[in-house]
């Protein structure tokens, strides 16, 4: 009952997120000096009445804002977003074909950052103090202070050009088609043709921008593991076991730990969502064919129905990871679930 | 239940020696207990009283081994049914946690791990210690909820601590505790968080089960009521040294450190006609800035020249009494 | 305590001495800097690192080296700002969510969640499109983008102090909110987040230098670090132009968060959880 | 590449596998729809899939036949009568006719896309019977034939189109929704046909088995986009392409020693140009022709050039090379006359210079960085005083003042709308492009008068004397600076042959073929 | 005792909204639910009952520090909910507040001086010169040396702190002071020295005290009148020796027979409830006890019992005890 309460709830706070994040996307660039009619016309039909009448028509550019707006809003209620100005394809469409990309590859490094954040978080706690932790530690704040932009560029310099050991930019090689789109996943899509090979190669590609990506997150996880798992050490029932004739590895394992991963799920959640916002810049380096290029070239060209579409987008998925976060707070800490 | 006094014999089930216990802080070393000895037989109840700080928690503590070094460091003899604790490898302390002593401690909210069910938590130190199969093990568990008073045993093993109330919780301490039947029980504050009538039943349950189990048992509190009623022998602690100890009713009615008597003096009691209440003036001192002497000294009415120049010792005034004042030898 | 936290901790005093050394570099760069940062020799571009030119020259044949050393001032000045101004706009804003409370407290946590599950690259582009790239404009997005970071941390910081005896005490003594909420809850609250904001320098250098490195930041010839790796990426060919900024701002900020991750550690626990 | 085993990574043996050519470039095309397209990377994909009336061979200022067989130009030189090949299908099967040709570009006019103004000058179009088609122009039209070669006039297998979705009628602009399926789908007869278009990702050809024409040689060509031309330079070293497109001078420079890599070199027709505003209300000191003329003298093209690339020149006036009558670029080393310059600033009352600013979009032209060169400009412009501050932007932010005239020092670029010099007019005073540095026909009524007369000439020699004209009058008085004439750097695995490269196409891949 | 009345409750409610304010069906807890008494000039009045029954809530509406959701507070005459807000803070004056955390009801950023300045500078009252005076008048009377005046709360005992916290309340000259747990922090010796304090001062300046502890014997020790409050109601009401001697109420009955004594001879007949006090969200029909009391009858679940004078002066609510 009180689950589906609260479900209800972020439902609710969701829908005024859309509104509210629209609202925005839709005054800032309609606040703009410049007028996505030049920016989108051709040079010579700027100079033809007829046709800038003709495409203010179409985009709705000849009523009042707020009008403007009310359409906006009025098709997004029938799940349409409008059709982006820049690409001239539904945003819908274009966002289908680009989010799975994205998310494939967020997933990916979500994974290596996760992975390698507990385990060092969990090794570095462990061997408090020690030259283990310094090294850790090290790794970890040069996790979160490393420009992604940079370390995607010197990457592909030594990884793929020098050493030739990692595959280039992009979902795959070039001579591969990518496989039927089921999922749009392109390493799930494979395995799902039986392509062994075409897998491998999507999972290979994944692997540099996934490791440029994840490397803040991992930086942020291995610091909250360690630090929480140091501050549950030091709690009462860490003592209670200790008491019961536990060994360290028992205490830690089954007691420590569980406790310790709480404030970890926020930090993966917050890590997810900054994930989305660092695309851009991954993107932009590996040729990456998701949202944050798309997103780039929407605000670079004032293609608002686009704008506001990722933004949503994006949007959506804050508080579908901020929900699942707490869904999974409920799985791990009893005291929210029973509440 | 008796509250006579045992003398003391050489089948003691535990004996402190001499225990040291500082601890290396940022405002340099911390004496929490200095040269604290004392003994106990089985079956017997100790009680430990003293102000906060006094070092009761401490004592208790390291009897366990569970003082972490750093920042702590332990010295002295603490011998557990003829073995010596220090001296035993991590592996035999670890046998020895759970099974043979037990401990409950202050606060049953912090010390029980809230992600896992209070079954689970009990049950641990049977799986561990005893060879026990799982199924004999929930059952055992479900054994000791009835045991300790807890209503609808099947339904409270599921449950989480934090479904509990404070003297359920408190109640399930003290299954998992005397899980292993241990032969020594060491309840730090059993009670200090509850309230007055759930106080009450816990102290019943604990007398029942101590006559049940024959386990020894320290009990440390800052309230006399408690000792008085549950203790066979008393140990005064003030600044972390032993300042008295004997037989509980000696104790009581003939104090002989003037601490033990200003301590005794400033309780109200209901039985008690309505006076102006004694007071020990001044405060407890602070550790890094110990008085020379006697550490109760500034406070102390009755304090000479002597006082202030030389820490009294220990001394035995009578069988099983001793004291810690120059006013009783102290030589 | 300074010298006693270094020398017990490594990391910590490289973190101390590396931003040290930054700071100091912001402030005689003009003097110390071997070339005009300006100084354009298209005779001389693409000079690999040599004795003349130590991190080589850029495709209009500037003195990389000299560059780095003075955009040191516009990413510490950057950083400062936005730290600086989000902290003021969410202490102040958490401050009042925190102690209205109630529905008022909600509306304004749900207004300010808003703006954190909204994009903040796309936001910055899209305020950059908009008003034109520069260096206010994009402080302005960042400042927009951080605020709430601190709002949150100020409002469960007051919260907590609220409901403190001596608040209750001052109101009992008959004090006005104006008075209890500026003499007693504010001057216990502030301690936190401004260690959050000191610890998240690092952190504000960082998307400084990844809005820049989109074209967000001052226009050329500004000696923006992010830029200048663009401009590596441009001149892919010669590595020089990149990485050296590139390093630039991994040092500073590594610098900036080897402090704040050992001060993190070293301060109260309960910051921990509010990052 | 297969983590460490480069054999994936290489192409594909020919002799297991089909055919297929892989190109990386940066595309700028968002759709596949002949009636809409209109991206300069267009027709690099439409040309092989779309037959037109005509098409460039070799060479710009000589368009020939496509599917058109014969052409009757009325003396007036208002009605093209074609004759089509015989015996045409299309990719579906489907026969082409003139009917087909006539609703293809009806339908180009109607949907009002960005390349519609090609169509413009038509009047109307007749179809006498299947292989005939009559086009009838409202005013002759010298560069008639060149339009004739772009997509808008592509031929469309108008059933299939109609079945999905496609209409010619007049509201075609709102009622036609054939677009989405243009873009993932092809209907044309040319030798390719569209396998498939992922967005940001590649576009797919493959071979139809329909073509009338001599087959290509590859089964299949993929265009992928790779926007950084770094990343293009590592894949072509790599093999994993075999052309890497979208180059930069200093790119070329770097692969110049590399083995089984050759560098191609052309002229690009891209013009980068200084916009420099005659009012003076948005101009200022800059809106002086004097200041004007000194801006021209005091640029070191020398040092442009170097940074635009090897192979760019600086052409006197709008006009590029390879287009009819343009005259020999500026010679870089003596075009730069400092004295001059300071001269002309201290007639003009600024003797001791002035503060103004230069505005530039963010982006590459032909693989130089604006902002680089304005840079270059800022600190050429200092040495006779002036001071520039230098304000960046996005194109299609920038597009807007730029397009309204409000300037008053920027750097853009150009790109002819169809390969005539009729095109290059728009810079004349009072033309579209002139206007925007609020150059009009008062200023200088006699270039444009003879910008007017040019135009309209059908006489080759008298077009060459007047164009010559232009040239030589925008040489003394001119509201712009022409920097640049660009050089195109792209380079192929040393294996391909045929990638020549040809302004609208880009490169004819039709004609690429493996040695 | 005198017998003038200083502060009546009348019907006093409050209960605290427990859901969100967006939630549709809201929920309270009754905190304090329909309480009525009075206080006396100059006695000590002391309030007992177990952890969570409401006693911090009633002292501090009965301040005027949360707004009732029924009822009334009249002090001095005057119902001090309908009052104007100056007048409140004029009436804020005569009313102080006594926590049990000494350290965690002063501020720590601090110095002592400054928390003492505090109600002068709220009040407006006094020069600088005058208000230096006075502060230091304050710590002497509450037996602490001008030497602390500048240093910080952290610096200073518990049993320290909690003099200051008298002390700041002493400032004002107030007439009622309620000690919500004023000593229950302390160790039994530092203890006995703030109750002694606790009563010279009122000796000395006629205060009245709400005397709030869940510590039966200091209560016993300080106060003249006492009421037991479980689940948020005031089951009983007596002096002193009705309360402790000539207990009615079974819940008073057990609290007072759980107390722990000193004296290990002493012989009793304990009393010993069984179960824990249910949720006051939910509080049980009828009478709220009867749920744990061992002497309940069918009359008690469903019927709640009036508070009513049994003898004089000695109020109980239970049904088998109005009829002795
Ligand atoms: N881990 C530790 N590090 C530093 N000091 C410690 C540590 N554990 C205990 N102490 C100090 O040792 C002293 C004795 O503490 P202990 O817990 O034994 O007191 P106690 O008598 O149990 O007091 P209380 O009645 O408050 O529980 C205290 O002053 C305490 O601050
Ligand atoms: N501000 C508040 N908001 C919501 N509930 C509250 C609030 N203050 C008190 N309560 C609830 O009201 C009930 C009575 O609380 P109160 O503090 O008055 O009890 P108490 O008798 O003083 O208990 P204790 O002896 O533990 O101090 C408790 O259940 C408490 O949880
Ligand atoms: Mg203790
Ligand atoms: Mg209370």
């Amino acid at each position: 009952m009180g689950l589906i309460k609260y479900i209800v709830r972020r439902l609710l706070f969701l829908g005024f997120l859309i509104l509210g994040v629209s609202l925005v996307v839709f005054i800032i660039s309609h606040s703009v000096p410049s007028d996505p009619v030049l920016a989108n016309l051709s040079q010579r039909n700027i100079d033809n009445q007829e046709m800038v009448e003709t495409f203010k028509a179409k985009w709705g550019l000849d009523k009042p804002l707020y009008t403007q707006y009310f359409i906006y809003v009025g098709n997004l209620l029938k799940g349409e977003m409008g059709t982006s100005i820049r690409t001239q394809r539904p945003v819908l469409e274009d966002l289908k074909k680009y989010f799975p990309a994205t998310i494939e590859l967020a997933i990916f490094s979500m994974i290596i950052a996760i992975f390698f954040g507990m385990l060092f978080g969990i090794i570095s706690a462990i061997k408090r103090n020690r030259g283990i932790d310094q090294v850790i530690r090290g790794i970890s704040v040069l996790g979160v202070s490393v420009p992604s932009f940079w370390l995607g560029l010197m990457f592909l310099l030594i990884f793929y050009a020098k050493l030739g050991i990692a595959p280039g930019p992009g979902r795959l090689s070039p001579h591969l088609a990518p496989p039927a789109a089921v999922t749009n996943f392109y390493v799930i899509d494979a395995l799902l043709e039986g392509d062994w090979e075409l897998a491998w190669d999507a999972l290979q590609h994944l692997f540099l921008p996934g490791l440029v990506l994840g490397s803040f997150t991992m930086g942020l996880i291995t610091r909250t593991t360690r630090s929480s798992l140091l501050e549950v050490m030091s709690k009462d029932f860490i003592r209670t076991a200790r008491a019961k004739g536990l060994t360290e590895k028992m205490i830690i394992m089954r007691h420590a730990l569980g406790n310790a991963l709480i404030p970890v799920i926020t930090v993966i959640g917050i890590g997810f969502g900054n994930l989305l916002g660092g695309m851009v810049l991954v993107e932009t380096i590996f040729a990456w064919p998701g949202i944050g290029q798309y997103a780039y070239k929407a605000a670079g060209n004032l293609d608002f129905p686009a704008i506001i579409g990722v933004s949503i987008l994006i949007s959506i998925n804050y508080v579908v990871i901020n929900l699942l976060v707490d869904l999974l707070y409920g799985i791990l800490d009893p005291r929210v679930r029973y509440n | 239940m008796s509250n006579e006094f045992k003398p003391l014999q050489d089948d003691d089930l535990l004996r402190i020696n001499n225990l040291n216990v500082q601890f290396r802080t940022a405002e340099g070393v911390f004496k929490a207990v200095r040269d604290v000895s004392l003994s106990l037989r089985s079956g017997e109840t100790l009680g430990i009283v003293g102000e906060s700080g006094s070092g009761k928690s401490v004592t208790a503590l390291s009897i366990m081994n569970l003082i972490s070094n750093p920042p702590g460091e332990v010295a002295g003899e603490i011998y557990f049914n003829g073995r010596d604790m220090q001296k035993l490898s991590a592996e035999e302390v670890r046998q020895v946690r759970g099974n043979e002593i037990a401990m409950i401690f202050q606060e049953p909210m912090t010390s029980l791990n809230p992600i896992h069910t209070c079954g689970k938590q009990i049950m641990e130190p049977l799986l561990l210690h005893k060879t026990y199969s799982r199924r004999d093990a929930k059952a055992g568990t479900l054994e000791l909820l009835k045991r300790v008073g807890i209503p609808l045993p099947e339904q409270r093993f599921k449950e989480y601590p934090h479904q509990l109330s404070g003297g359920m919780r408190q109640r399930v301490m003290i299954a998992m505790a005397l899980a292993c039947r241990p032969k020594l029980l060491l309840a730090d504050e059993p009670t200090t968080a509850l309230d007055v009538t759930i106080q009450a039943q816990i102290l019943e349950l604990m007398k029942d089960l101590r006559q049940e189990t024959g386990s020894a048992i320290i009990m440390i509190t800052h309230d006399l009521g408690i000792i008085s009623e549950m203790c066979h022998r008393v140990v005064v602690m003030y600044a972390g040294q032993v300042v008295e100890s004997g037989p509980l009713k000696e104790l009581i009615r003939n104090p002989l450190h003037p601490y033990t008597e200003g301590l005794l003096k400033s309780i109200p009691a209901i039985t008690k006609v309505k006076q102006r209440l004694h007071s020990i003036e001044g405060t407890v001192p602070s550790p890094f800035n110990m008085p020379r002497g006697c550490s109760f000294q500034p406070r102390c009415s009755y304090a000479t020249a002597l006082c202030a120049e030389k820490v009294p010792d220990l001394s035995q005034v009578a069988e099983d009494r001793e004291v810690r004042c120059w006013r009783h030898g102290g030589e | 305590m300074l010298l006693r936290m270094m020398k017990n901790n490594l990391l910590f005093s490289i973190g101390v001495i590396v931003c040290t050394l930054w700071i100091a570099i912001a402030f005689v760069a003009p003097v110390i800097a071997p070339y005009n940062y300006l100084g354009q020799d298209l005779a001389n571009r693409f000079q690999g690192p040599g004795a003349l030119h130590w991190f080589g020259t850029d495709s209009i044949g500037r003195d990389v080296f000299s560059r780095v050393l003075v955009g040191s001032r516009i990413s510490l000045v950057a950083g400062l700002v936005t730290i600086i101004l989000a902290s003021f706009i969410g202490m102040i804003y958490g401050g009042i969510a925190g102690y209205i409370g109630g529905l008022v407290d909600e509306i304004m946590m749900r207004l300010s969640e808003m703006v954190m599950a909204f994009p903040g690259i796309i936001l910055a582009m899209t305020i950059a499109a908009a008003l034109g790239p520069s260096l206010y404009n994009t402080l302005l997005a960042m400042v927009i983008i951080w605020w709430p970071n601190y709002a949150r941390v100020m409002r469960s910081m007051v919260i907590a102090n609220k409901e403190n005896e001596y608040v209750e005490a001052a109101r009992s003594l008959g004090a006005s909110h104006f008075r209890i909420f500026f003499h007693e809850i504010m001057p216990n609250s502030i301690g936190p987040v401004l260690v959050l904001a000191t610890l998240d320098f690092g952190n504000a250098i960082l998307l400084f230098s990844g809005l820049s490195f989109l074209g967000l930041g001052s226009p050329p010839p500004a000696p923006e670090w992010g830029a200048m790796v663009a401009d590596g990426v441009l001149n892919f060919n010669y590595w020089w132009i990149g990485t050296f900024p590139g390093l630039a701002i991994l040092t500073m900020s590594v610098g900036a968060n080897f402090i704040g991750d050992s001060l993190r550690d070293f301060l109260d626990p309960r910051l921990r959880k509010e990052i | 590449g297969c983590g460490g085993s480069k054999d994936a990574a290489t192409q594909p043996d020919a002799a297991t596998g089909p055919k297929q050519l892989i190109v990386a470039l940066d595309p700028d095309y968002e759709t596949f729809d002949p009636g809409l397209a209109y991206e300069a990377y267009g027709l690099l994909v439409l040309h092989p899939v779309y037959d037109t009336l005509m098409q460039f061979e070799d060479t710009l200022d000589n368009p020939v036949y496509g599917i058109a067989e014969s052409l009757e130009v009325s003396s007036d030189g208002l009605s093209y009568t074609f004759k089509l090949r015989k015996g045409i299908k299309f990719a579906s099967g489907n026969p082409l006719s003139s009917a087909d040709v006539k609703w293809s570009v009806e339908r180009s006019m109607n949907l009002k896309g960005n390349g519609a103004f090609l169509t413009d000058g038509i009047a109307a179009i007749e179809t006498p019977d299947a292989d005939t088609v009559v086009f009838k122009l409202k005013d002759p039209d010298a560069s008639f034939l060149t339009k004739l070669t772009y997509n808008a006039f592509g031929v469309v297998d108008r059933k299939l189109a109609m079945e999905n979705g496609a209409t010619n009628a007049a509201d075609a602009s709102t009622t036609d929704k054939a677009k989405l399926w243009f873009d993932t789908h092809s209907a044309g007869s040319g030798p390719y046909v569209i396998e498939s278009y992922t967005p940001k990702v590649e576009v797919v050809l493959a071979r139809n088995d329909h073509y009338w024409g001599e087959a290509p040689y590859y089964d299949k060509i993929i265009l992928k986009s790779i926007s950084d031309p770094g990343t293009q330079v590592m894949m072509l070293e790599k093999g994993d392409i075999d052309i890497a497109f979208n180059l930069g001078p200093e790119h070329v420079k770097q692969l110049a020693d590399k083995s089984g890599i050759t560098i191609k070199k052309a002229q690009s027709m891209t013009l980068t140009f200084l916009l420099m505003n005659r009012d003076p209300n948005i101009g200022g000191p800059i809106a002086n022709p004097d200041v004007q003329k000194a801006i021209r003298l005091a640029l070191d093209y020398q040092g442009i050039q170097t940074i635009a690339g090897e192979g760019s020149i600086t052409p006197v006036a709008p006009f590029q090379e390879g287009f009819l009558g343009t005259l020999p670029p500026r010679d870089p080393k003596t075009a730069q006359d400092l004295d001059k310059a300071k001269e002309l600033m201290k007639k003009a009352g600024y003797e001791k210079g002035f503060k103004t600013t230069l505005e530039v979009a963010t982006l590459a032209v032909e693989g130089m960085d604006l902002p680089t060169l304005a840079q270059k400009i800022q600190n050429d412009l200092l040495q006779i005083g002036i001071e520039t501050e230098i304000k960046t932007s996005d194109i299609m932010v920038a597009l807007d003042p730029y397009r309204k005239g409000t300037q008053a020092l920027s750097l853009w670029y150009w790109g002819p709308d169809y390969p005539d010099p009729n095109t290059q007019l728009a810079f004349l005073p009072g033309n579209s492009v002139g206007l925007r540095a609020n150059w009009t026909a008062a200023m200088n009524p006699a270039l444009a008068e003879l910008g007017k007369k040019a135009a309209v000439e059908v006489d080759k020699e008298t077009r060459i004397k007047d164009l010559q004209e232009i040239q030589k009058m925008m040489d003394e008085d001119s509201a712009f600076d022409v920097l640049l004439q660009h050089a195109r750097h792209y380079a192929t695995r040393d294996n391909i042959q045929g990638a020549e490269y040809i302004d609208p196409y880009k490169i004819n891949l039709v004609k690429v073929s493996a040695k | 005792m005198e017998t003038s009345v200083l502060a009546e409750v009348k019907h006093l409610k409050m209960y605290f909204q427990t859901e969100g304010s967006f939630s549709f069906r809201k929920k309270y807890i009754k905190a304090v639910d329909d309480v009525s008494f009075k206080l006396f000039e100059g006695e000590t009045f002391g309030l007992v009952g177990e952890s969570g029954c409401g006693k911090s809530t009633l002292g501090r509406t009965l301040l005027g520090l949360y707004q009732p959701n029924e009822g009334k507070v009249i002090f001095e005459g005057e119902d001090i909910f309908s009052l104007k807000s100056k007048r409140m803070k004029e009436l804020r004056k005569k009313m102080q507040l006594i926590f049990q955390d000494p350290s965690a009801s002063l501020n720590p950023r601090k110095t002592i001086a400054d928390i003492l300045n505090e109600p002068f500078h709220i009040h407006n009252v006094g020069s600088k010169e005058e208000r230096q005076k006075k502060i230091k008048e304050l710590l002497e009377r509450v037996g602490l040396s001008a030497y602390y005046l500048s240093r910080y709360p952290h610096e200073m005992s518990g049993g320290q702190k909690q003099r200051v916290g008298i002390a700041r309340a002493l400032a004002l000259n107030p007439k009622l002071i309620v000690c919500d747990e004023a000593v229950s922090a302390l160790d039994v010796s530092i203890q006995a020295q703030v109750i002694n304090l606790l009563e010279d001062l009122q000796q000395e300046y006629g205060f009245t005290y709400l005397f709030i502890s869940h510590n039966l014997s200091v209560v016993h020790h300080i106060c003249n009148r006492v009421g037991v409050m479980y689940l948020g109601k005031l089951v009983e009401i007596g002096n002193h020796e009705d309360i402790y001697y000539k207990t009615l109420h079974p819940y008073a009955k057990a609290l007072i027979s759980a107390i722990p004594h000193t004296d290990p001879d002493m012989q009793r007949e304990r009393i010993l409830l069984t179960g824990d006090v249910p949720s006051p969200a939910d509080p049980p029909m009828g009478c709220r006890f009867h749920t744990r009391c061992p002497q309940a009858i069918g009359l008690c679940s469903q019927a709640e019992p009036a508070l009513k004078e049994v003898y004089s002066g000695h109020l109980v609510a239970c049904h088998r005890a109005y009829h002795p």
